[in-house]
């Protein structure tokens, strides 16, 4: 390119960002111009006002006073690991059902906070269509919380444990 | 009335099902794989219960999953909407067994109409008019000449055991007979390891019809009248509209009395719709049933004024057709559905993606049933259809004006629609005199690549 | 037909025009002020002109401005739409003498119906329910005590020059009538410089019930039934509703012959409103007329059928009513509307700006009217009204289910909007019981503050 | 590659970065440039597309073939100043009417290019319902380019005239 080209497409860029342009086509052929603007980084008027709007509050299984009030919190669409968190592995329901802390009503609690459980030792049941599937740890270490409680509907994908991994 | 009422589907039908939940106070939960978060039906349901990962088979097709969610959110019924698990007679009995109701007719009902000989069986004694042919398989050519007398030329010999064109001929003179049984069989043994074929009458340059059906679970059926779905491409219908130019208001009223009483033998319940193809002499041959609603439902309901999906809730509720419906039934006007689908309008390859741009056309006689919105997301892993654009008017040219005016006004941004093509074909002189069969689309797509 | 037609407005009447012309084959020609440069009503019209400046009066309602445009795109009609020019007789006026049809009522009926005592009279002499009064202006006392005693008690005394309240007194009981006629007589004196009284009864509580017509230009006239619009704000209509509950067939029947008869012998022509208020006993009084479609014409539309924007172009282009209307009028479920402005949703104050986000209900029986869209502008110049929204159920309870659930998906962001007003509306017991006059928005708002 | 040409490039290079252009195609064939620049922050999709897709192609008068097909390219929503209006004044039309260059039919143009115009001077007519109006121009200078012809249509705040002020 010569020096005077440079110098041309300097001034266009410089052009170019003085209007805030993020994309730019020519095409001398027939004269084609194609312009493509910058989304305000401020203001951005854009629709991320809609998707927040209308996507991102999930009405999680039981928004409202019900027998499945408490599930929403635990939800996985919930805020983004805490400082808490860190460092911690969640296990998650792989399926719908109702949780169950104990392998039967009265008995003792398969795991409690502080227990340490070994990769494959059952922690839970999960009771999806009168079947009582057995939930085993994906991991071995501490249990820090249990994050539902007995009896609770449970959506797939949601948290059960907290572990810190050994 | 039921309380509380899960929908077994995503998308538009989903939406659709929950606002006429919502409309009869009915409390709605919304049911979604991962991929689906964002969605509209699960923004706009009481509650929302993640199912399973993205695959349909995980999530939409899981019945276990489905199930749970229906006994943890402790609903009365479940509505499949269409798809997915509506004609899943397994599903409806775990329904059933489970103590839900499931919105739509029962298992033993969908299982019959479900399978294509016994269906057609089915509605040969309930005397309606069927596709001649032969009664089950054929074995020699003498046996198939007989036959192709009988049926009259053209036939089409079909494997038994066959599907997608593979062991299929079309025979149109006596001539051609031995010669295409014998090259039908070898082709259905060599794909299908079955080399048994059944026959019936070819029809030409067909019209694809159906009539919709409402019937109660006391034994009242009604007809709603036809629709004409001839426009479609590779048995995906494409654009359709109500009431067809085709059927004579003689011929309506035939048919209305032959389905009354046909769907009550066979004890048919809730919704329905009845295919049929139409030959040249606008006789109609019965070729399958769809035992749900519709993708098409809302033509039906514009010319009607009947809510088709609050009738399958009251139906489903054990009300009476006379509390439901309107004493007299009678067509008003006319209607136009386009599906707007995620896909290239010539190339016909899904457009999975984020939408950036979402505009959609209003006013007088324009309704719009989708759940995208700006900035929504087309996942890949279901179907293309992404807002269905349907137009009421006086009368047909009325509805096609409405329709080219609005799918002008109707902007999609970030991915590729099928809107292009639309206003292509509304554009196409035949479809606009209603000079069409179901090779239209063939045909248009033909001329458009030479052109 | 015409050939082509300008449509002298902005907004969503300016589209919906628009919509109607494209549908009919005519070719469209928008207006446009500076501020309105990315309205849809200029991006959707097959040609669009600048007229002036955002301010309205060098704009929209600059009559050179408008009928120059009209000349150098060479149109046919003009259609006025609601507010701006739409009642005004010199701009009919100055169209017929530009050789430009006027779709409305011709200039000389606008200028009768638009003073109000002219317009009164016409009335009466049609033998129209009015309001009963003094004839003219009241001099003296015993003249007020005299009419009120004709009248009935309570009566209100009005300024002849006034407006706004002020020179205006109710008189509940003929003690009070001496002091409240001075009262009176002194703010109107001091206020318009004319003390000059005239007296009307008073009705308490009254509904807001206007009846829709169409005449054509060959003397015919038909009544599309009544629209109930008590819910207003300071004489600005909120929700409008057709049917209305208080009026029984009987009454409609009767008013239907009173407003033929009285719109023929004025020489009314194309559509219009004539504007009742209804006391506790269910009569009707002629308040004002409305020469021009209205806002809410669009409830009549749902429940009849009819396009009554097509219609006004068909009367403007000389059909009768006969061609235009089906055989048989009759009601069809229930519609209401509501008002889409941009405005705080309590303390009433314009919202102008930038939306951000736009999603606008669909499905069954909903209709949006808007010119607005996601990145769209509310210019700060012209009245808050950026969309109607419309539904159509079989029944009040079906629409007021309707309605609630539209409500709920209709969401604007960037401008404040009076969305929550009317959730908050549809809750309120006594408008779902259908018990409202037109002092609901008052007491509705004053127990909204309290609370 | 020469030296020079990689000296060059390695100019462009450093260039194009400096200002945040993401991608950058040239084509000298017949013209064709393309550029992207970066994306501000997180690319927020945004309903800038939207706006794009509705508002900012308005369908000036007479888009389609027509008597007055003429006026959408010197609307004033056209881009924005190329390089040879820099530093010219526009006369833009203050009303809607018809454009006539000369006082009546067949006689000598107001002003024709390369004139020296006062303020205040009469430029031309604008005709607007059956009234001649005539259009004084609002600066001093030279006329540079006439934008419309004789019997145009022509929208509010149209350019007329270009003028080079004195």
């Amino acid at each position: 390119m010569k020096p005077q080209d440079i110098e041309e497409l300097r001034q266009l860029i410089e052009f170019l960002k003085a209007h805030q342009v993020a994309e730019f086509d020519l095409d001398r052929g027939d004269v084609k111009i194609r312009l493509k603007f910058q989304e305000a980084a401020h203001s951005s008027p854009g629709l991320a006002d809609l998707a927040r709007a209308l996507g991102s509050v999930p009405t999680a299984l039981g928004q409202a006073p019900s027998a499945t009030a408490s599930a929403a919190a635990a939800s996985p669409t919930a805020v983004p690991a805490e400082d808490l968190d860190a460092g911690l592995h969640f296990v998650q329901s792989p399926m719908v059902g109702t949780f169950y802390a104990s392998p039967s009503p009265g008995a003792a609690s398969f795991v409690s906070s502080g227990d340490y459980v070994e990769k494959g030792q059952v922690i839970c049941i999960i009771e999806a269509m009168k079947l009582m599937n057995e939930i085993e740890s994906d991991t071995a270490g501490e249990i820090v919380r249990c994050l539902v409680t007995n009896g609770q509907p449970i959506e797939f994908g949601q948290r059960l444990f907290a572990i810190r991994p050994a | 009335m039921f309380r509380k009422v899960l929908v077994a589907n995503r998308g538009e039908i989903a939406l659709r099902v929950l606002n006429a939940c919502r409309e009869m106070g009915i409390r709605t939960v919304a049911v979604y794989s991962e991929a689906d978060r964002n969605s509209l039906h699960v923004r706009f349901a009481d509650e929302a219960i993640c199912i399973g990962p993205p695959r349909l088979a995980d999530s939409y097709l899981n019945v276990p999953a489905v199930i749970s969610a229906a006994e943890i959110a402790d609903v009365d019924a479940i509505h499949p909407g269409y798809g997915l698990l509506s004609e899943n007679a397994n599903f409806a009995e775990v329904c059933r067994a489970s103590n839900i109701k499931f919105v739509g007719p029962p298992p033993e009902v969908t299982r019959l109409m479900g399978e294509k000989e016994k269906a057609r069986q089915a509605m040969k004694r309930a005397k309606a008019p069927i596709l001649p042919g032969s009664e089950g398989v054929i074995s020699t050519i003498e046996d198939a000449e007989e036959t192709a007398e009988k049926v009259g030329y053209p036939v089409i010999l079909k494997a038994k055991a066959g599907g997608g064109g593979r062991g299929m001929r079309v025979v149109r003179e006596r001539e051609e007979l031995p010669k295409l049984f014998h090259a039908a069989h070898a082709e259905a043994a060599n794909a299908f390891g079955n080399g048994e074929l059944y026959m019936e009458k070819y029809i030409e340059q067909p019209r694809h019809i159906e009539f919709q059906v409402l019937a109660d679970e006391h034994g009242n059926v009604v007809t709603l009248f036809e629709r004409e779905c001839s426009i479609q491409r590779r048995h995906q219908k494409l654009i359709e509209e109500s009431p067809s130019l085709q059927v004579t208001p003689k011929l309506r009223e035939e048919m209305s009395h032959t389905l009354c009483r046909s769907m009550a033998e066979i004890g048919y319940q809730n919704a329905g719709t009845v295919e049929f193809l139409m030959d040249a002499n606008h006789h109609l041959y019965f070729i399958e049933m769809n035992t749900r609603i519709q993708v098409e439902h809302p033509v039906t309901e514009a010319i009607t004024g009947v809510d088709l999906v609050k009738a399958q809730l009251r139906i489903a509720d054990g009300e009476r057709l006379e509390e439901i419906l309107p004493r007299k039934l009678e067509i008003r006007g006319h209607a136009i559905e386009c599906r707007i689908n995620a896909e290239h309008p010539r190339k016909f390859t899904p457009s999975a993606g984020q939408i950036t741009a979402f505009h959609v056309p209003g006013g007088n006689g324009v309704r719009v049933d989708t759940a995208q919105y700006a900035e929504g997301v087309v996942p890949p892993y279901y179907d293309s259809l992404i807002a269905k654009l349907i137009v009421h008017g006086v009368d047909r040219a009325e509805a096609i004006a409405k329709m080219e005016c609005a799918l002008n006004q109707f902007i999609v941004r970030g991915v590729d629609t099928s809107i292009p093509l639309h206003q292509a074909i509304f554009q196409d002189e035949e479809f606009r005199a209603g000079k069409f069969d179901t090779g239209f689309m063939e045909r248009f797509l033909a001329e458009r690549t030479e052109a």
